[in-house]
């Protein structure tokens, strides 16, 4: 019964929400009024960003791919701020585009000697990789259309301090485990990286 | 907040920190201590959480964490409970034993030792918090605290390329299942609207009917399934096994092998003990299909092979295989049958105790030889009267595995038989038993190199080196000895499924 | 102590074992006393056994029961009756003989002698106990120390046909995977057994034998017309049933002598007294509706199996293929579903044990002598080893059943009981006699008489006491049960009785 | 009007397509960077499905994507440091090249 009591005091602690049947929804930044993203501008993301995911799996210089890969990072940014999160846009654009792809870029850099243009970039696989890849599309896109097409309109006063709370106290334990993983990550690639001294 | 059911995580990471400041104070000519204290330090928190949590010194509610009937604690999303407990107690043993390994493959004065043993523990910790999780997030996170320490500990040989290969296989299969249970957590979360695994159960329980009217539901539990097969190396899952078993250092394999799998196959009970009971037939079948699948092909592969390592590899799919029939008639029981669904279950974590005991024995024998190069059958020739003890050893944990009395191995594929049997899964059982035939054809091969042929070539292991040796003794010591007693780990399996089963 | 008799005939020889291993390799003969002792011990505990055994007593006696695993109702629970009892004894005698005739034995003679001591301890603790998951364990530890011990003391290549591999490694391999595949498919039948037991009446599933026999599993529709096949073929396997017997020459005669005598001796009874106990025990209606096409196959086994030893010149191979034949006998006594046929199976199996472990023994002497097996080699041996011409000439006669020997008792029971059964498939098998004294007669001509290869005019055939003791032992034995067949028929009748009793009342 | 549906089948696509380069890949690098497709496009459907849900249920799927991105992190960090060594050691990062692993 305790478990009530957390999910209580969650909801207790959280701000208002907006109530539902007021047609007026405001967010919590600067109180932008908003009504729903506007079809246009989801569709132009997600162009740019399966543009650029088909074109990261299949140009065949790498380091032009990892440059899409960052526009791809950069669609996906956007694709949070259209669903109202602007935190995970933030963070998306600071770690994803920012670190991780830019970590990537250096990777693609620092092996430049073994990829060469003339090779061949993908194994056998890549035919029968097609059909296999449509089809599970298919599947995937056939089941998504069972969901109810909810509308992206529920929205909180103040979202980023709802997450804060959720991390702090839900999911404070997965929350302490991310920080070994990082240092984990840490020692690792250490470990990997710096030459012993007797080598 | 109280943690102290928690305790043994926090020791151990405790202890993990602890090694890697040591690395940092210690000269270069003593880093050797560094293996010593590991293992010494882990043995203690196994004598801690063996005496403490053994006899269920659980505390009351606190503030976060919930009390359960048998005296564990539910923490948001973890579960510390008896039946955690005995999956820890098995980690420990497969970290201390790898540990060991680890202080006979590696030289004294090998580099970066204080990470070595640091990643090791950090992966025990994952897989401890991965037999507790109960929510998809935190299964999601103590996965990867799993997985991350293993990629790297398996190209840990820097300047061999074969070790670097394995590593890099390993985390690329690794990283694309780690994406498959990601998006399938994100499927389920978005059928359901819940991460808990206890809420999968209520209201609306995980029925076939609701798989059938929802599909994004399916197809998330779908890709769950094929990422935790991935993990366990189940056909078709397994093209990674046999090159990482090969490449990898033989004490990481030996660990790998076991912790992984074994935290994946608690967790697989977990889930199965929370939710998902309703739809057990539609498990029953997946299970079903994977373990006829990896049993066989596990089992064809394996004949021909001539590394050591990749042919314990190939077995080691087929002993996933057997899991997987236990497993299946787990699934596959209704809920109102108890004494088989009992039955089930202990031979699932009994036969855990089995593989978990034979494989990393048969691994220490193989760990000794590949610490001087020799990996192949051949180089086992007139082994045994070199070396009587290790093959003797070698012989037991192999026949342990082939499922031979009278050690631990047969009386785990008894009751894993049983089992299926019980849950009328007849096909499966005829084919596990002919699997089982079949492959005492290739254990036989590598005992027949070490007793009947002749040596061709001269192997010389070196001087005995004591750890290992009483290990080894241990081990095989253990296999004859569960295999004479079973009913010792009965009752721990018993014991630690107390809080389910009375429940029903 | 009296009651815990079982569990020292099935400890002893482990004991030894044990002991063994902890001594010196240089010391063969303290390690050849300890075997030696353990056999004594063996021989010893099945005579006191036998002594004891008290007909008109309960059906099972010398129990001993504990708890093993209480969750699955799987005890460790030994105890013998009229059926075991013969079976008993047979292991009594041969172990202690195959120890004697492995005095012999140069080369690793301490892990020999383990090996050898783990078969027997396996055969002993399958004879006795009376829990279908302690059978499968003893059956196994009974027959996977035979691929080592076949694979590194056995015989290189003889038989011309097959020189492509040495023998020993082929026949040692083919060996294990045929009884693993029998020991696979008995796994399977005992689990169905162990799961249909709460259907045919008993209040929990059980493992254990004598509860098992208090089930009826005749109320389950088509059980047991599945499963007794299933059981059948798969003791059927180890006891030689045709098509399945093709490990059993290639096996026997690849095996050093002891090993074939054991093989031959005893583990071929364990396929015998499995269908007799397990098969036929517990699923008389499965019976009744297979066995008259089992006796079909009984009649194949016993003419074809004559047919192949006639053909046969390697001596250890005409042996072996008596072997098959002989069992074809066995067979036809248990289908033939009366008590007289099932004496005579029960007769069969421990008058066959003796003297087919007789001959193996004189085999391995004679190719120890002369270095060869072919049968055309030897000859005119007569004079100048008329110990082995006079043992070999008795054993060779009791094989083809002359009157007061212990296969005389046996065949006659066996066609009398068959005679009532299946008037025209007996009178079929009795041309397997002729065959039987046919090729019997042409070996003991080949090898003992006609003139004598040169090679052997040099020959010193002598024999240490182990050898004389352990043949004339086995003849002796031989001859006592023939003159005597009271002995086992009338502990067996008891035992008989209630099993054949179900037939007659499937027939009814 | 945009709802749930159409971010998941973005989501979807770009899974795919994430699964399609990390099939057929050779270059371990390459596979990297289709495994981080895979990542983003499970992040995509957390948030977009949390609007199906209301309260502690929404917010953790608003939640979900920052442990991802965290453990993203973590994982090119290690994965690179794989890549490196392995070409360090032998002066390729194709996973066919790499071939000296094989049965």
């Amino acid at each position: 019964m305790n478990k009530m009591l957390i999910l209580m005091n969650i909801l207790l602690t959280l701000p208002k929400r907006v109530n539902r049947q007021n047609q007026e929804y405001r967010f919590g930044f600067g109180g932008i009024s908003e009504r729903m993203i506007h079809p246009f501008v989801f569709y132009v993301l997600a162009t740019l960003i399966v543009g650029f995911a088909l074109l990261v799996v299949t140009v065949r210089n790498i380091f032009h791919s990892g440059l899409c890969l960052i526009g791809t990072f950069l669609g996906v940014a956007g694709i949070y701020v259209s669903l109202h999160n602007y935190f995970l846009a933030a963070t998306q654009l600071l770690i994803y585009s920012g670190a991780i792809a830019v970590l990537i870029l250096f990777g693609i850099m620092m092996t430049q000697r073994s990829w060469s243009l003339t090779s061949r970039t993908h194994n056998s696989l890549w035919l029968i990789g097609i059909p296999v890849s449509a089809m599970m599309a298919f599947l995937m896109i056939r089941s998504a259309l069972t969901l109810p097409d909810s509308p992206i309109k529920t929205v909180w006063e103040n979202l980023l301090q709802a997450i804060g709370s959720v991390l702090m106290q839900v999911y404070v334990l997965p929350f302490e485990i991310i920080s070994v993983v990082l240092l984990v990550a840490l020692i690792g690639a250490m470990a990997l990286g710096k030459e012993s001294e007797e080598a | 907040m109280d943690l102290t059911s928690l305790s043994p995580e926090i020791l151990l990471l405790v202890l993990s920190v602890g090694i890697l400041g040591l690395d940092w104070f210690l000269p270069k000519k003593e880093k050797y201590v560094i293996g010593y204290c590991a293992i010494l330090g882990l043995s203690l928190i196994f004598i801690v959480v063996h005496f403490t949590y053994g006899t269920r010194l659980f505390p009351e509610a606190a503030n976060v964490l919930m009390s359960l009937p048998d005296g564990g604690s539910y923490f948001q999303g973890f579960v510390v409970d008896a039946l955690a407990l005995f999956f820890k107690r098995l980690f420990m043993v497969a970290a201390l034993l790898a540990l060991v390994y680890s202080l006979a493959y590696f030289s004294e004065d090998a580099p970066f030792q204080g990470e070595y043993y640091a990643l090791i523990l950090f992966a025990t910790l994952g897989c401890f918090l991965l037999v507790s999780a109960s929510d998809l997030l935190a299964i999601f996170v103590s996965f990867e605290l799993m997985s991350l320490p293993l990629y790297i500990l398996c190209s840990y040989l820097k300047h061999n390329s074969r070790s670097s290969e394995a590593g890099l296989k390993y985390f690329l299969m690794g990283a694309v299942t780690s994406a498959l249970l990601l998006y399938g957590i994100s499927l389920v979360y978005g059928s359901l609207g819940t991460t808990d695994l206890r809420h999968l159960v209520s209201p609306g329980p995980v029925s076939l009917v609701r798989l059938a009217q929802d599909p994004v539901l399916l197809m998330g539990l779908l890709f769950i399934l094929s990422a935790l097969a991935f993990k366990i190396a189940a056909v078709p899952f397994h093209m990674w096994a046999p090159d990482v078993y090969e490449g990898a250092p033989t004490p990481v394999v030996a660990f790998l092998a076991v912790a992984p799998k074994i935290a994946v196959i608690g967790l697989l009970i977990r889930v199965f003990l929370s939710s998902m009971s309703e739809a057990g037939l539609f498990w029953s079948w997946a299970f079903a299909i994977l373990g006829a699948l990896s049993m066989t092909v596990g089992n064809l592969m394996a004949l021909h092979q001539q590394n050591l390592k990749r042919l314990l590899a190939y077995s080691g799919i087929t002993q996933m295989g057997y899991f997987l029939v236990g497993l299946s008639a787990m699934a596959s029981l209704p809920p109102l049958s108890v004494p088989s669904l009992q039955i089930a279950y202990q031979a699932v974590l009994f036969y855990l105790v089995a593989y978990l005991f034979s494989e990393l024995t048969a691994f220490g024998v193989v760990t000794y030889l590949s610490a001087k190069g020799y990996e192949t059958v051949n180089s086992c020739r007139g082994l045994s009267s070199r070396y009587p003890i290790v093959s003797l050893v070698f012989l037991i944990s192999l026949l342990s595995l082939a499922g031979i009395p009278p050690m631990v191995g047969f009386v785990g594929k008894f009751y894993l038989f049983v089992a299926a049997f019980s849950s009328k899964l007849y096909w499966l059982v005829a084919l596990g038993v002919l699997n089982s035939v079949v492959s005492l054809f290739y254990y036989l091969r590598i005992a027949k190199a070490m007793y009947i042929e002749k040596e061709s070539q001269e192997v010389k292991l070196g001087k005995p080196f004591i750890p290992l040796e009483t290990a080894l003794w241990v081990g095989g010591f253990v296999v004859v000895l569960i295999g004479i007693f079973p009913k010792l780990v009965v009752n721990l399996a018993v014991s630690a499924l107390q809080r389910y089963l009375v429940g029903f | 102590m009296d009651s815990e008799a079982l569990t020292i005939f099935i400890l002893a020889p482990l004991l030894g074992a044990l002991v063994i291993s902890f001594l010196p390799k240089g010391k063969p003969y303290l390690i050849r006393f300890v075997a030696f002792l353990s056999g004594l011990v063996m021989l010893a505990i099945s005579i006191m056994v036998y002594a004891g055994y008290d007909p008109a007593g309960a059906r099972w006696q010398f129990q001993v029961q504990y708890d093993w695993i209480p969750t699955l109702r799987i005890g460790y629970h030994l105890g013998v009756d009229g059926i075991s009892l013969p079976m008993v004894l047979l292991t009594g005698i041969l172990s202690l003989a195959a120890i004697l005739a492995s005095f012999g034995i140069k080369e690793r003679v301490k892990e020999y002698f383990v090996l050898l001591l783990l078969v027997e301890s396996g055969v002993a603790g399958s004879f006795v106990s009376l829990d279908l998951f302690f059978f499968i364990l003893f059956y196994e530890l009974a027959s996977l120390p035979i691929y080592f011990l076949i694979g590194i003391w056995g015989s290189e290549g003889q038989h011309a046909s097959r020189s492509w591999v040495t023998t020993r490694d082929f026949s040692a391999l083919k060996l294990i995977l045929y009884l693993q595949l029998g020991g696979a498919l008995i796994f399977i039948g005992f689990f169905a057994l162990y799961l249909f037991s709460v259907q045919a009446g008993l209040s929990h599933h059980t493992f254990d034998l004598v509860e098992l026999s208090e089930a009826n599993f005749a109320h389950i529709p088509g059980f047991a017309r599945i499963v007794f096949p299933l059981l059948f073929i798969a003791f059927g396997i180890e006891a030689g049933l045709f098509p399945f017997h093709t490990w059993l020459p290639d096996g026997h005669s690849a095996a050093p002598t002891a090993v074939s005598m054991l093989l031959a001796g005893v583990l071929l009874k364990m396929g015998g007294y499995g269908i007799m106990r397990f098969a036929c025990g517990l699923l008389p209606d499965g019976a009744h509706t297979w066995l008259q096409f089992f006796g079909i196959i009984a009649v194949i086994n016993i003419l074809y199996g004559a047919w192949c030893a006639l053909k046969q010149t390697d001596i250890k191979y005409i042996i072996a293929y008596s072997s098959v034949s002989h069992m074809g006998i066995v067979f036809l006594g248990i289908a033939s579903q009366n008590i007289l046929g099932w004496t005579g199976a029960l007769f069969q199996m421990f008058s066959h044990g003796i003297i087919t472990a007789l001959l193996f023994a004189l085999a391995g002497l004679i190719y120890e002598k002369t270095h060869s097996r072919n049968v055309l080699q030897h000859g005119g041996l007569a004079p100048k080893a008329p110990f082995l011409a006079a043992t070999f000439i008795v054993g060779g006669l009791a094989s083809l059943g002359l009157p007061s020997m212990s296969g005389f008792v046996a065949e006659f029971l066996t066609f009398m009981g068959a005679y009532g059964f299946l008037k025209v498939l007996m009178i079929i098998a009795t041309l397997g006699l002729v065959l039987t004294a046919l090729y019997i007669l042409l070996t003991v001509k080949k090898v003992f008489f006609g003139p004598l290869n040169e090679k052997y005019a040099n020959q010193e055939f002598s024999h240490p006491w182990w050898e004389q003791v352990h043949v004339v032992g086995l003849v002796i034995v031989m001859i006592v049960f023939g003159i005597m067949p009271s002995l086992i028929t009338s502990v067996a009748q008891s035992s008989l009785g209630p099993i054949v009793r179900a037939f007659h009342g499937m027939m009814r | 009007m945009i709802g749930v549906v159409h971010y998941v089948i973005l989501s979807a696509l770009l899974f795919v397509i994430g699964l399609y380069g990390a099939m057929t890949r050779k270059n371990g690098i390459s596979v990297l960077m289709s495994v981080e497709l895979m990542f983003n496009a499970a992040n995509i459907n957390f948030v977009a499905l949390s609007y199906r849900f209301r309260d502690v249920a929404f917010l953790a799927g608003q939640a979900f994507p920052l442990f991802v991105i965290a453990i993203a992190a973590a994982e090119v960090t290690v994965g690179l440091a794989i890549v490196l060594s392995l070409y360090r050691s032998s002066n390729t990062v194709n996973l066919d090249e790499a071939n000296q692993l094989r049965g």
